[in-house]
């Protein structure tokens, strides 16, 4: 069996937790890569999938903590977790400084997750090797 | 015709959440005494097979569920019978307690109030 | 393992509008992946274009009860779905 | 032309804004049952509907505000609007008391959107003579 | 106004599969009233069940380009939509 | 195969936002210089329909943006022709400048990256 060559992903999420299975499957398939030897370059939130990056999501007890178990991975991976800031802002999701140049009441952006432009996701398709996207299923 | 409510599941499970929020919707009726039935069609049915093991995607079996709803008041499940053909869903491949139903449409038209999940 | 072209991965159920693109689009030399609602066709009446692979994440198909059906299907797990996309050339996230 | 019989309307929205179209089909429809005469029971927000109620929600300033809207056509005709405690918990909307209760960093509920149970919309299914539901359009 | 048994409002494009079981679950004495995407009907290929009126609610028709292409459908505005709702003895979301 | 990325869109404008947004990821690579065309196929190729008018549902028009992406650097917009004879949508009746293609199964072979809309 042939060698199987070194990938550097990027993974773009755009299902919401608790609406569509996206951001479960694509931690399954981020842990399966990175035990494979393989690297992530970035994870990129977009459209619904920006919910991903919530502090304030609360599931029932015995429900899986999807933004917790994301924010974990990302944390001892040292994997950079970006929500694209247009679908942020529409949906309600914010970080201090958008919150203060909005005059929003909180914010609520789940650490280690930032906030920026959609450069971030063609930078990712710039520089790694392979593209990942995790849809709604619909 | 008595007030009575069917809730309709046309989504699959385990790939979005408002089936699961649809089943909600169910038992919250039951809980007030109300008659509430469920109706699985389209890719729905698949919440109706036996032997769901869902460990490793992290989620909640919606079988066990369901098996429940009879408890909780839920007076029938109904599945419509083209759509159980369509996914080669067989009653010994079912769990118990499930009606067939040939006409989804007759069925929505004997019960007052129809919701579907989302 | 095989050379891949282009392997496409498919979660939407058989009834989505995008699971009948994603169908037709195949050609020779690609790879099928069914991953979440899209296992679903491993119970369903469809007909794939002959001689192309077909893949299915095995913790959806078990989810869903459809572990007994997967004829003309591989079940694969993560660690494998990770290297089908890994020796891909291309890859399409329908 | 027979007369038209006033109803009581409960209306269920399911749909995100920005995501779907529910919100804004079901604020037109309401400011038309309201302009016909009839009255509006209460506004449900149930599965990715609550997102309604986000007082977080930034669009550009060129789109539609569709929880400013619907905020205050609410509070014009004082009219309740509920959002589904279990659903808003999983997606991230919480109110004050629920911040406490879950030691969250902060709350993000619009007003007057209000939280509570899924008896608000049975008993909606109960007391209104019409109940109609906007969903996301898939 | 003719009496309507049941009222059907449907969102969802005629490609989803909701829209096809909205359309083959109409009776006679119905009434099909197309909102948002479902407006996508009056341009495609679709065959209703003869006797069954159908409306579509003009905003979403003009909005989507469709206002020349409505033949066999009857536009209404907001203010109709609620009389509809208001006359119907049961309505169903599709 | 030289790099460039095909946005596709399968979903009908207004219903939804996740065509809004794909749009958004296409005008983002061309202000990158990168090579990036788009492709409506299915119900999608409702986006290309001429004399929009949406001041009734609130919604700023695609039609206007769409017009846009050849000045902001997308190369070309494909439309899938059997998803325009589906929805009878006729040269005369779409906006300027669309390619049909017989064959979107092809043009997606031509692209080195491929995003679907949401």
């Amino acid at each position: 069996m042939a060698a199987i060559p070194v990938q550097n992903y990027t993974l773009v999420i755009t299902g919401a937790p608790y609406s569509s299975q996206a951001p479960q499957t694509a931690l399954l398939f981020a842990e399966a890569a990175i035990t494979a030897g393989h690297t992530v370059d970035r994870v990129f939130l977009y459209g619904d999938g920006v919910h991903l990056a919530s502090a304030l999501v609360t599931p029932p007890s015995d429900e899986s903590h999807w933004p917790a178990l994301w924010a974990k991975f990302l944390t001892d991976n040292a994997i950079p977790g970006i929500a694209c800031i247009a679908s942020a802002l529409r949906r309600g999701l914010v970080n201090e400084s958008e919150q203060k140049r909005y005059a929003l009441p909180a914010s609520n952006l789940l650490d280690p997750f930032t906030i920026a432009g959609l450069g971030e996701w063609v930078e990712g398709t710039m520089t790694s090797s392979r593209v990942i996207y995790f849809h709604g299923g619909g | 015709m008595s007030k009575s409510t069917l809730i309709v599941i046309d989504q699959p499970p385990y790939g979005a959440w408002a089936g699961r929020e649809a089943l909600d919707m169910a038992f919250s009726l039951a809980a007030f005494d109300q008659r509430v039935s469920l109706l699985f069609m389209g890719a729905g049915v698949n919440w109706l097979r036996k032997s769901q093991e869902t460990s490793e995607i992290e989620q909640k079996s919606v079988e066990k569920n369901l098996s429940a709803a009879p408890v909780f008041g839920v007076e029938k499940l109904y599945a419509d019978a083209a759509a159980c053909d369509q996914y080669s869903l067989f009653p010994e491949s079912m769990i118990a307690g499930v009606v067939i139903t040939e006409s989804s449409s007759e069925l929505i038209r004997q019960h007052s109030h129809t919701a579907f999940a989302g | 393992m095989t050379h891949i072209h282009v392997l496409h991965i498919l979660n939407k159920a058989p009834s989505h509008p995008r699971s009948v693109e994603c169908l037709s689009a195949l050609m020779p030399g690609d790879t099928l992946l069914l991953i979440e609602n899209a296992v679903l066709a491993v119970a369903s009446l469809n007909e794939y274009r002959a001689g192309i692979p077909v893949f299915a994440l095995a913790p959806d198909v078990i989810a869903r009860g459809l572990g007994e059906c997967s004829e003309n299907t591989t079940l694969v797990d993560f660690a494998a779905m990770v290297d089908l996309t890994a020796q891909a050339q291309q890859i399409i996230s329908w």
